[in-house]
C-alpha cells in the first residue's frame, strides 16, 4: 500500500456496485443483531420464528430485506404504512429496506433515504436563508427546516421581548452556513420541521469540526450531546450531522453528577451510567445559574476559542475518522463505540491512514469483536 | 453549500499551521482513496469509473473512429459533462479547455495506422457529482480509462499512399493502446503549507490552488494557479511553487503505481 | 491631533502602503484602524500588517476616543492612542458642499447600505408592502445607462424581448439602482399609526419615492422606511400615472396644479 | 379644501443635481432644459453632434500592416459613443438557380441596372455594449435587420462587384515555387487557353460586425454612418484557385459501400493583391435622425403668465436634431429618420407621428438640415 | 452547429469565410515584444468604468459593471467577479478559461466584502488581437481591468503586475513577493520560428525574474493611475 493514495482497481463497474450494497446490507443487518439500538422500541422486526398469527404466508414474509416492487405479503389483512404499495389486493415494497410490522400496519423503513423529522429529535442544522422572522435550515430532510425568530434565545435573557430591530439584524445571530444545534419542535403538515433552540444545550457551534453519516446511523436517544475523553464533546445529530468540538464548561457542568465535582470530564465512564437519571434535572440547575453570562452576545459569536491547542484538534481529527470509519462499516454510532473505536484506532499513530479502507473495516470489526466479547451484543 | 465563519477558521486555523493539521488527518501529500472500474461499458473501446471517498465519481469512455489525418489534426478529444452544469458554463468550458491542452502532450503517433489514416480517440467525461475541484479525478479516469482502451487491429498494409484504400481490421483481434496519459494534480495552498487533493472543506479556506500536470516523470505544462474559492484568496508565497512542483515530481511516481 | 512620527503622503493610490497597525510613539503607543478606503494586509516580505489605500484620494487622519468597553480592556492599557486613517476620494472631497446627514463615511455611493437615503420607484404594491426599485441615490452621480433603448420605433427595454434570457451575469440591465430591488413594509411607511397603514393610500406603482435603507434584506430586497417627515412620495402622477404631474400639499396628500386633482400618498415633506 | 389648495401651488423645493433628476423625470428634466433654451447635451435645437472618424485602421490594408481577416472598417465617435464596424469577407459558390436567372437576364437586352436583383446587400450584426451577455436584445435585431434592408434598397452594393473572377495558382515543377496568374494580368499568354475555364463560379459576400460602446440615445444613424464608411474603406482580395483543385477528381472505395467522387476547388485569397469595392457611390446616403416634442406649458409657468388658460393651439413644438440622452430618447415620442444624400436624395424617410405637433415647415427644415449633415459626412470621409 | 441563429442576420449558410493564403512577407512579431503599453480610462459612459490598453500589436477595451445587483436569490455577503472576454480569433473555451484564471486573480485584490449582495461583471473586448498565443495577452488583460475597477471606484487592495515571460504569465503582487497568478500552457513549436521558448528553464526561475522585473514594468501603469 502506498501512503500517497489507495486506489481499490476492478474490472467491470456495475457488477462491483451490485457488491458494495449487498456488503451494505450485510453490515447492516450484522449491526442490527449485535445491537438492538439501531432500531426504536417502537419497531418491531419481527423474525421468522414471531410471525404474524395467521401465519398464512410464511415464507414471504420471513423477508426481513426488501427491495422495489418486492412482494411482501399477499393477505390484505395488513394495513399499508409507508414504503408500500397495494396492487392486485397484494402489498410490496416501494423502497429498499426493512420490512417493520406495528399490530395492524405494515410498513418498510428505508436503508437509505433522507432524514425525516420527528418531533423532539435533536438535530444539527445549517442556515440556509434568512427570511422573514425566520431561518430556513438545511438538516439533511426533504424539505427545509423553519427556525422562527420567536424560537431563539436572544442576547438580553430568555424574557427579553422581541423587537422589530431584531427582525432586521437576524443576519447578525445566524447568518447563511451558520451550524447550529436545535431540536425539532413539531412538523409541519408537508414533513418540514419546525426547530427551537430555545436552550442552552442548543444554539450555535463552534470550536469544532462538522461531519455527516447517513443518519439512519444514529439512534434516537435521550441525550446527544457526549463528552469524550480527551477532552472532546461530540453532538450526534440524530439527522446524520455530528459536530465535534473541544468540551466546554459548559458541556462538562452538564455531566457533573448532582452533588458537583472537581474532574472536568474524566469520568466519562461513569457518566454513561447516570446519564438518563440524573442529566435533565441536572442540567437546568446549570442552566439557570448561567442564564445571565451566557445570554450576552457571546451565544451567536462567530469566534473559537483562542487556546485550541493542537493535540485538541487532532484528537477532533482522530475522532472524525473514527466514526467515519463506523459509518463506513454501516455501524449505527453510539457514544460507547465511537469511544471504544477512537481506543482501537490508538494502533495506528498516522491518522490519516484511518481513511484507509482496510483500516475502517478492520476498525468496524474491532468494535464488533469488542462488543462481543463484552456480551453486549444481543 | 456554504461553511460557517467557525468552522471556516477553525479549519484554516488548523490547516496553515505549522504542523499543518488536515481534517482529515491526511499528510500533506496524502491522496484519498479511491475505487476504479475499468472496463466496464462494454461498447466502448475503453471505461473507466471512478469514485473518491467522499462521493465524488466520474465515468469516461473512450471510443475512436478512423480519420484521414491530414484532414484532422486534432486526433484525440477530450468532452466533459458535470452533472448539474450548464454545458457553456465556465467551470465545464475552462475544465475542458484545460483537459484538451493537456491532452494534446499526449504523443499522437501512436494512433497512427496507415500513412493516411488514424485513429480518432474521443474521450467523453461525465462528472456525475464532485464536491471539490474535479479536474484531478477526471484525470485518473482518463489515465485509467485511456489505460484499458483496446483498439481493432489493423489487417491492411500500412502504407496505402498508393492504394486508394480504407483501413480494414481483424474481426476480434484487439490491440491494447499504448500511450502515458498525463496526471493533473490539484493543490491547495493554505498560508504556507501545500496539500495534495484538497478536500470540499479544505477548500473552501484555500488561499489559492495550484493545477500542475505531470507526466513521464515530470512536471509539464499546463502549470495554472486557480481560486478555490470566493473569500479566502489571496497570493502566495512564490517559493511554494517550486516546493508544490517538487512535491508532485517525488510523489508522482507513487500515484502512477498504484493506478496501473 | 497629535503628531505624527512619519510622513503620510497626501495623494495615495491603491495598494499604496500607508502605515502599520502599531506604532510605538512617545508616550503612548499608537494603534491605527483602517477606515473608509483602506484595508488591513498582511504582508509576507516583513510579515507584519499594515494598513494600505484601496482608492485614489486622499489621506485623512482622525483620532478616536477609546472604546470603553469590557472587551478592549483585556488587551488595551491607557498608553494607547486610536487613529483612523482613511482615503476620501477626490471627487467626493471636492464638493464636499453635499453632504449626507446619515451616513458618516465619504465612501463612495457604489451601493446602497444601511442609513442611506434613497430614491426609488413603486413597481407593485400589496396590503403588506411596497415593492420598489432603487433607481439612485439622492445628490449623488449615476451611471447615464437607464436601460433604454428606443430608435425611433418604440421603447424596447434593454432586457425586453428576446433578448431577456441571460446567464452567468449578474443582471442584465447595466445600470445599479435599476436593478436593486427593495421592500416598504406597511409598518415602515410612517412613524404613527403603523398598525393602520393603507398602503394603497400611500404609494401607487410609478410613483417616485424618497426612502432610507433600513437594512441588506435578504438575498433579493433591501428593506425600506419613508417613516419620516423628509422621507416619502417626491414625484407622482395623477390617476395611476396617467395624468399630470402633483404636487404634496400636506404629508398625506397631493395635487395637481393642472386638473386639480387631489391623491392620497404618504409625502416628503417638501420644505 | 380650496384653502389649502391656494396655499401649495408652490414649485417643489427638493432639488436635485441633473443628472438625477433625468433619471426619476425625465420628461420634467427635457422641458425644464427646453424651457431655457437648451437640450440636457447642452446642445442647441437643431445642433448636431461632432464625429471624428478613424477610417480603416484595424483592417489588414490599413496602415500598419495586420495578418488577419478584416477587409474593411471604421471607427466612428459621436459625442460619447463610438461604434466600430469592421468589414470581413467570405465566399460563396453561385447556385445554380442563380446561374440561370442569371442567363434568362442576359437573354434580355436591357438588364437595368436599377433593377433590385442587381443589388444585395452586407450581413451585418450589430452589438450594443451595455454590460449584459446572452442573446441579442431585439434593438440589436431591428439595428440589423434594418442595415440590411436599407443597403439593399439603396442599391449601393451591386452584385456585379462581388463577382470573383479567380486567378490559378501554378507550381512549377522545376523548382516548386508557386505563382499566381490571374486573367487579367499581362504574363498569361503563355498559359493554354482553357486555364481559366472552371466550371463554377464565386461571389464575394460582404459581413458587417459592428460594435456601439457607450450608447447615450438611439444609434441607428451612427450605425448607419459608421458601415457606410467602412463599406467605403473595403478592399477585396483576389482569389486563386490551386491549380491542382481545378481539375480534382477523387475515388475511394470504402468496404462493401458506393463509390465516392469527391470534388475540392480550395479557394484562396491573396495576401498580396487587392482591389478596392467598387460601390455605387451615387448611391451612398447618411442618416440623421430628429425629434418634436411639444413645449410644456408648465415647464414656464412661473415665469410668466401663469393665469393665462393653456390654449391647445397655441402649443409650441420644437425640432430637435440629432437625439440623444435618456432624457430625450425617453420623452420624445414623435420622431424622424431620414437617410440622405449631399444633393438632398433622399433615401429613406421615417417618420413616428407620437403626440407632437409636425408642421410642415419643420419637414422642410429638417430635409434641409439632413442634406447638410449629410455634406458634412461625406467631407469627413474625404 | 446545427441550430440556426435566427435572431442575427448571418448570410447563406453556405459560404465560406475567405482564407488568405501564407504570406512569406509576414513579419515577425517578436520584433515588436517590447512595444510599451498605452493606457486610457473612462470612455465610455454607460458602464461604471472603462480603459483602453493598447499598443501596435492589441487593443482592448474593458468596461466594468457594477457593482449591481445578481440574480441570486440567496443572500451572498461578498461581492462576485465575471469576466467575459470578446475576441474573433480564439476559441471562447479558452477564453473562458482565461476568464476563470483572470477570475481568480482578481478576487486576490478586489475589496469583495465591501459589495455584499452584489456582482461585478468585466466585459473585454479586443479590437485589434495580432497575437497569436492567449497568454501574451495576459498582462494585458490585468492592466485593463485593474484600471477599469479603479474607474469604476471599486476598491482593491493591490496593483497587480503581470509579466508574460518564456510563454509564462506571472502575476504578482506587493511588488513581487506574492505569486497571485500563474498560467503556463503546452508550447507547440509552431511553424513560425519563434526562438525564445525553452522549455529547460524551470518555472521557479522564470517567477524570479519576473519578480526582478516587476516593479520596472509596473511603473508605467503606476506613474498612469497615479494621474486618473
Amino acid at each position: 500500500m502506498s501512503a500517497v493514495i489507495t486506489v481499490v482497481k476492478k474490472n467491470g463497474g456495475f457488477q462491483n456496485a451490485n457488491m458494495v450494497l449487498n456488503k451494505s446490507i450485510q453490515g447492516f443487518v450484522s449491526s442490527d443483531e449485535d445491537e438492538d439500538n439501531i432500531l426504536d422500541n417502537d419497531i418491531d422486526i419481527s423474525s421468522s420464528e414471531s410471525d404474524s398469527e395467521n401465519g398464512t404466508s410464511k415464507d414471504r414474509l420471513s423477508f426481513q430485506i426488501v427491495t422495489p416492487g418486492e412482494l411482501i405479503t399477499e393477505d390484505p389483512i395488513w394495513m399499508r404504512g409507508h414504503g408500500t404499495y397495494f396492487l392486485n389486493e397484494m402489498t410490496y415494497s416501494s423502497v429498499a429496506g426493512v420490512v417493520s410490522r406495528v399490530n395492524r400496519l405494515l410498513s418498510v423503513i428505508p436503508l437509505r433515504g433522507r432524514y425525516s423529522p420527528e418531533t423532539g429529535d435533536h438535530v444539527i442544522g445549517r442556515i440556509v436563508e434568512v427570511g422573514n422572522k425566520r431561518w430556513k435550515v438545511d438538516i439533511g430532510a426533504k424539505q427545509y427546516a423553519v427556525l422562527m425568530l420567536g424560537s431563539v434565545n436572544l442576547p438580553g435573557g430568555i424574557l427579553r421581548r422581541k423587537s422589530e430591530s431584531d427582525e432586521l439584524q437576524m443576519r447578525t445571530f445566524l447568518k447563511e452556513g451558520d451550524l447550529l444545534n436545535a431540536e425539532v419542535q413539531s412538523l409541519f403538515q408537508d414533513g418540514s420541521a419546525s426547530l427551537h433552540t430555545r436552550s442552552l444545550k442548543y444554539g450555535k457551534l463552534r470550536n469544532g469540526l462538522f461531519i455527516q453519516v447517513p443518519s439512519s446511523l444514529i439512534v434516537r436517544a435521550k441525550n446527544h450531546t457526549h463528552n469524550l475523553p480527551g477532552n472532546i464533546t461530540v453532538v450526534l445529530g440524530v439527522n446524520g450531522y455530528i459536530w465535534l468540538r473541544k468540551t466546554s464548561q459548559m458541556d462538562i457542568a452538564k455531566d457533573l453528577p448532582p452533588g458537583g465535582s472537581t474532574g472536568a470530564g474524566s469520568t466519562i465512564k461513569s457518566n454513561i451510567g447516570n446519564q438518563n437519571g440524573g442529566l435533565s434535572a441536572n442540567s437546568t440547575n446549570v442552566s439557570i445559574t448561567r442564564l445571565e453570562e451566557e445570554s450576552s452576545w457571546q451565544i451567536y459569536s462567530d469566534e473559537n476559542d483562542p487556546d485550541l491547542s493542537n493535540s485538541i484538534r487532532i484528537t477532533i481529527t482522530r475522532y472524525a475518522n473514527v466514526i467515519k470509519a463506523l459509518a463506513y462499516c454501516e455501524i449505527g454510532i453510539t457514544q460507547e463505540r465511537i469511544v471504544s473505536a477512537y481506543e482501537a484506532s490508538m494502533a495506528y499513530p498516522n491518522i490519516g491512514s484511518l481513511i484507509e479502507r482496510e483500516v475502517m473495516e478492520s476498525l468496524g470489526a474491532d468494535v464488533i469483536n469488542g462488543e462481543k466479547m463484552r456480551g453486549n451484543a444481543v | 453549500m456554504s461553511l460557517s465563519v467557525a468552522e471556516r477558521s477553525y479549519l484554516f486555523d488548523s490547516l496553515s499551521s505549522p504542523q499543518a493539521l488536515r481534517p482529515d488527518g491526511r499528510l500533506a501529500h496524502q491522496l484519498r482513496p479511491i475505487e476504479v472500474y475499468i472496463d466496464f461499458l462494454p461498447s466502448s473501446n475503453g471505461s473507466a469509473r471512478i469514485i473518491a471517498s467522499d462521493g465524488s465519481e466520474c465515468i469516461i469512455s473512450v471510443k475512436s473512429k478512423v480519420v484521414d489525418h491530414a484532414v484532422e489534426k486534432d486526433l484525440i478529444q477530450v468532452d466533459i459533462d458535470i452533472a448539474g452544469e450548464r454545458d457553456d458554463s465556465l467551470l465545464v468550458e475552462s475544465i475542458s479547455s484545460l483537459f484538451n491542452k493537456i491532452i494534446d502532450t499526449i504523443d499522437s503517433s501512436k494512433l497512427q495506422l496507415t500513412q493516411k489514416y488514424s485513429f480518432k480517440i474521443f474521450i467523453d467525461v461525465l462528472v456525475l457529482s464532485s464536491y471539490s475541484y474535479p479536474v484531478s479525478l477526471i484525470s485518473f479516469g482518463i489515465y485509467s480509462a485511456l489505460k484499458s482502451t483496446y483498439l481493432p487491429k489493423l489487417i491492411s498494409s500500412f502504407d496505402d499512399l498508393e492504394v486508394e484504400e480504407l483501413p480494414t481490421f481483424h474481426d476480434y483481434d484487439l490491440v491494447k493502446l499504448d500511450v502515458s496519459p498525463p496526471l493533473v494534480f490539484v493543490l491547495a495552498i493554505i498560508g504556507d503549507n501545500i496539500f495534495f487533493d484538497p478536500a470540499f472543506n479544505e477548500s473552501m479556506v484555500a488561499n489559492n490552488g495550484l493545477i500542475i500536470s505531470w507526466s513521464q516523470g515530470k512536471v509539464i505544462a499546463p502549470v495554472r494557479t486557480i481560486a478555490l474559492n470566493d473569500t479566502y484568496v489571496k497570493g502566495f508565497k512564490p517559493r511554494l511553487v517550486e516546493d508544490a512542483i517538487e512535491l508532485v515530481n517525488k510523489y508522482a511516481q507513487d500515484i502512477v503505481k498504484t493506478l496501473d | 491631533m497629535s503628531e505624527l512620527n512619519f510622513e503620510l503622503p497626501s495623494r495615495v493610490i491603491p495598494g499604496q502602503l500607508l502605515c502599520p497597525l502599531y506604532v510605538p510613539t512617545e508616550p503612548k503607543v499608537t494603534k491605527y484602524i483602517a477606515g473608509p478606503g483602506t484595508k488591513v494586509v498582511h504582508y509576507d516580505l516583513n510579515n507584519i500588517d499594515v494598513i494600505t489605500s484601496t482608492r485614489i484620494g486622499n489621506v485623512q487622519v482622525v483620532e478616536k476616543d477609546l472604546p470603553n468597553n469590557e472587551e478592549n480592556e483585556k488587551t488595551t492599557n491607557n498608553d494607547m492612542m486610536l487613529i483612523e486613517i482613511s482615503v476620501i476620494n477626490k471627487t467626493t472631497s471636492n464638493d464636499s458642499g453635499i453632504s449626507n446627514t446619515l451616513s458618516k463615511s465619504n465612501r463612495d455611493k457604489l451601493l446602497p447600505k444601511e442609513g442611506d437615503i434613497v430614491l426609488c420607484r413603486v413597481v407593485r404594491i400589496s396590503l403588506q408592502r411596497a415593492n420598489v426599485e432603487i433607481i439612485g441615490f439622492q445628490n449623488e452621480p449615476i451611471p447615464i445607462d437607464g436601460g433604454v433603448g428606443t430608435n425611433g420605433h418604440g421603447v424596447i427595454g434593454v432586457n425586453g424581448g428576446s433578448g431577456g434570457a441571460t446567464f452567468s451575469m449578474s443582471q442584465s440591465s447595466s445600470d445599479l439602482g435599476e436593478t436593486f430591488r427593495g421592500i416598504i413594509r406597511s409598518q415602515d411607511v410612517r412613524a404613527t399609526e403603523r398598525d393602520r397603514v393603507k398602503m394603497i393610500e400611500c404609494f401607487k406603482p410609478g410613483d417616485i419615492v424618497k426612502a432610507q435603507i433600513l437594512s441588506l434584506g435578504d438575498g433579493v430586497n433591501y428593506y425600506l422606511t419613508t417613516a419620516r417627515n423628509d422621507l416619502g412620495v417626491i414625484f407622482a402622477k395623477s390617476n395611476n400615472g396617467a395624468g399630470n404631474l402633483m404636487y404634496a400639499m400636506d404629508w398625506q396628500t397631493m395635487v395637481s396644479p393642472v386638473t386639480g386633482v387631489i391623491e392620497k400618498r404618504k409625502c416628503a415633506k417638501p420644505f | 379644501m380650496s384653502n389649502d389648495l391656494e396655499k401649495t401651488i408652490d414649485i417643489h423645493p427638493v432639488s436635485f443635481t441633473p443628472e438625477v433628476l433625468a433619471r426619476i423625470s425625465p420628461e420634467l428634466s427635457l422641458q425644464k432644459h427646453l424651457s431655457l433654451g437648451f437640450r440636457p447635451s447642452l446642445k442647441g435645437f437643431e445642433e448636431f453632434r461632432e464625429i471624428q472618424l478613424n477610417e480603416d485602421f484595424l483592417s489588414r490594408y490599413g496602415k500598419e500592416h495586420k495578418d488577419n481577416n478584416i477587409i474593411g472598417s471604421n471607427v466612428l465617435k459621436c459625442g460619447d459613443t463610438f461604434v466600430v464596424t469592421t468589414i470581413t469577407g467570405g465566399i460563396i459558390e453561385d447556385s445554380v438557380v442563380y446561374k440561370n436567372m442569371e442567363n434568362e437576364l442576359i437573354g434580355v437586352d436591357d438588364i437595368k441596372s436599377t433593377d433590385l436583383s442587381n443589388y444585395t446587400s452586407i450581413y451585418p450584426v450589430v452589438e450594443v455594449e451595455r454590460g449584459r451577455a446572452g442573446a441579442c436584445t431585439d434593438e440589436e435585431m431591428a439595428l440589423s435587420q434594418r442595415l440590411y434592408d436599407y443597403v439593399l434598397y439603396s442599391k449601393i452594393l451591386p452584385k456585379e462587384a462581388l463577382k470573383v473572377q479567380p486567378g490559378i495558382r501554378i507550381t512549377d515543377n522545376n523548382n516548386g515555387n508557386a505563382k499566381v496568374i490571374y486573367p487579367d494580368s499581362s504574363d498569361n499568354s503563355t498559359l493554354p487557353d482553357n486555364v481559366f475555364q472552371i466550371s463554377k463560379k464565386w461571389s464575394y459576400l460582404l459581413y458587417a460586425k459592428i460594435k456601439v460602446f457607450s450608447r447615450t440615445g438611439p444609434v441607428f444613424d451612427l450605425c448607419w454612418n459608421s458601415l457606410m464608411y467602412a463599406l467605403q474603406s473595403v478592399q477585396l482580395p483576389r482569389a486563386f484557385v490551386d491549380e491542382r483543385a481545378t481539375d480534382l477528381k477523387m475515388t475511394i472505395r470504402t468496404k462493401g459501400r458506393n463509390a465516392t467522387i469527391r470534388e475540392t476547388y480550395e479557394i484562396l485569397s491573396d495576401p498580396c493583391q487587392q482591389y478596392s469595392l467598387r460601390l455605387h457611390s451615387e448611391n451612398i446616403a447618411y442618416a440623421s435622425n430628429y425629434g418634436i416634442i411639444n413645449l410644456d406649458p408648465e415647464a414656464k409657468i412661473t415665469e410668466e403668465n401663469s393665469d393665462e388658460d393653456i390654449d391647445m393651439d397655441a402649443i409650441e413644438s420644437v425640432l430637435l436634431a440629432d437625439l440623444d440622452t435618456e432624457a430625450e430618447e425617453n420623452s420624445v415620442n414623435s420622431t424622424i429618420s431620414v437617410i440622405s444624400n449631399s444633393e438632398g436624395g433622399l433615401k429613406h424617410v421615417s417618420i413616428f407621428g407620437g403626440d407632437a405637433k409636425i408642421t410642415p415647415e419643420m419637414l422642410k427644415k429638417l430635409l434641409k438640415l439632413s442634406q447638410k449633415r449629410a455634406c458634412y459626412l461625406e467631407d469627413e470621409i474625404k | 452547429m446545427n441550430v440556426q441563429d435566427r435572431r442575427r442576420i448571418l448570410g447563406p449558410a453556405s459560404a465560406k469565410p475567405l482564407v488568405f493564403a501564407n504570406s512569406n512577407e509576414k513579419q515577425s512579431l517578436s520584433a515588436l515584444n517590447n512595444d510599451e503599453l498605452n493606457f486610457q480610462n473612462g470612455i465610455i459612459s454607460n458602464s461604471n468604468g472603462s480603459s483602453i490598453v493598447e499598443n501596435n500589436k492589441m487593443s482592448l477595451l474593458t468596461l466594468v459593471y457594477g457593482p449591481r445587483s445578481t440574480r441570486d436569490v440567496s443572500f451572498q455577503p461578498n461581492c462576485k467577479i465575471n469576466i467575459i472576454i470578446k475576441s474573433e480569433k480564439f476559441e471562447t473555451k479558452n477564453l473562458k478559461e482565461l476568464s476563470q484564471f483572470l477570475i481568480s486573480v482578481l478576487q486576490c485584490c478586489v475589496c469583495l466584502e465591501n459589495y455584499p449582495k452584489s456582482g461585478i461583471d468585466i466585459f473585454i473586448n479586443f479590437n485589434i488581437e495580432d497575437e497569436d498565443e492567449l497568454v501574451e495577452y495576459i498582462p494585458a488583460l490585468v492592466s485593463g481591468c485593474i484600471i477599469a475597477l479603479i474607474d469604476a471606484n471599486i476598491e482593491i487592495t493591490d496593483i497587480i503586475g503581470a509579466i508574460t515571460l518564456n510563454h509564462t504569465a506571472v502575476c504578482l503582487g506587493q511588488n513581487g513577493d506574492q505569486l497571485l497568478g500563474l498560467w503556463k500552457d503546452p508550447y507547440k513549436f509552431n511553424n513560425n520560428e519563434s526562438g525564445d521558448y525553452d522549455d529547460s528553464i524551470p518555472l521557479s526561475e522564470i517567477i524570479k525574474s519576473c519578480q526582478e522585473k516587476i516593479i520596472v514594468s509596473k511603473q508605467q501603469l503606476i506613474r498612469f493611475i497615479s494621474n486618473m
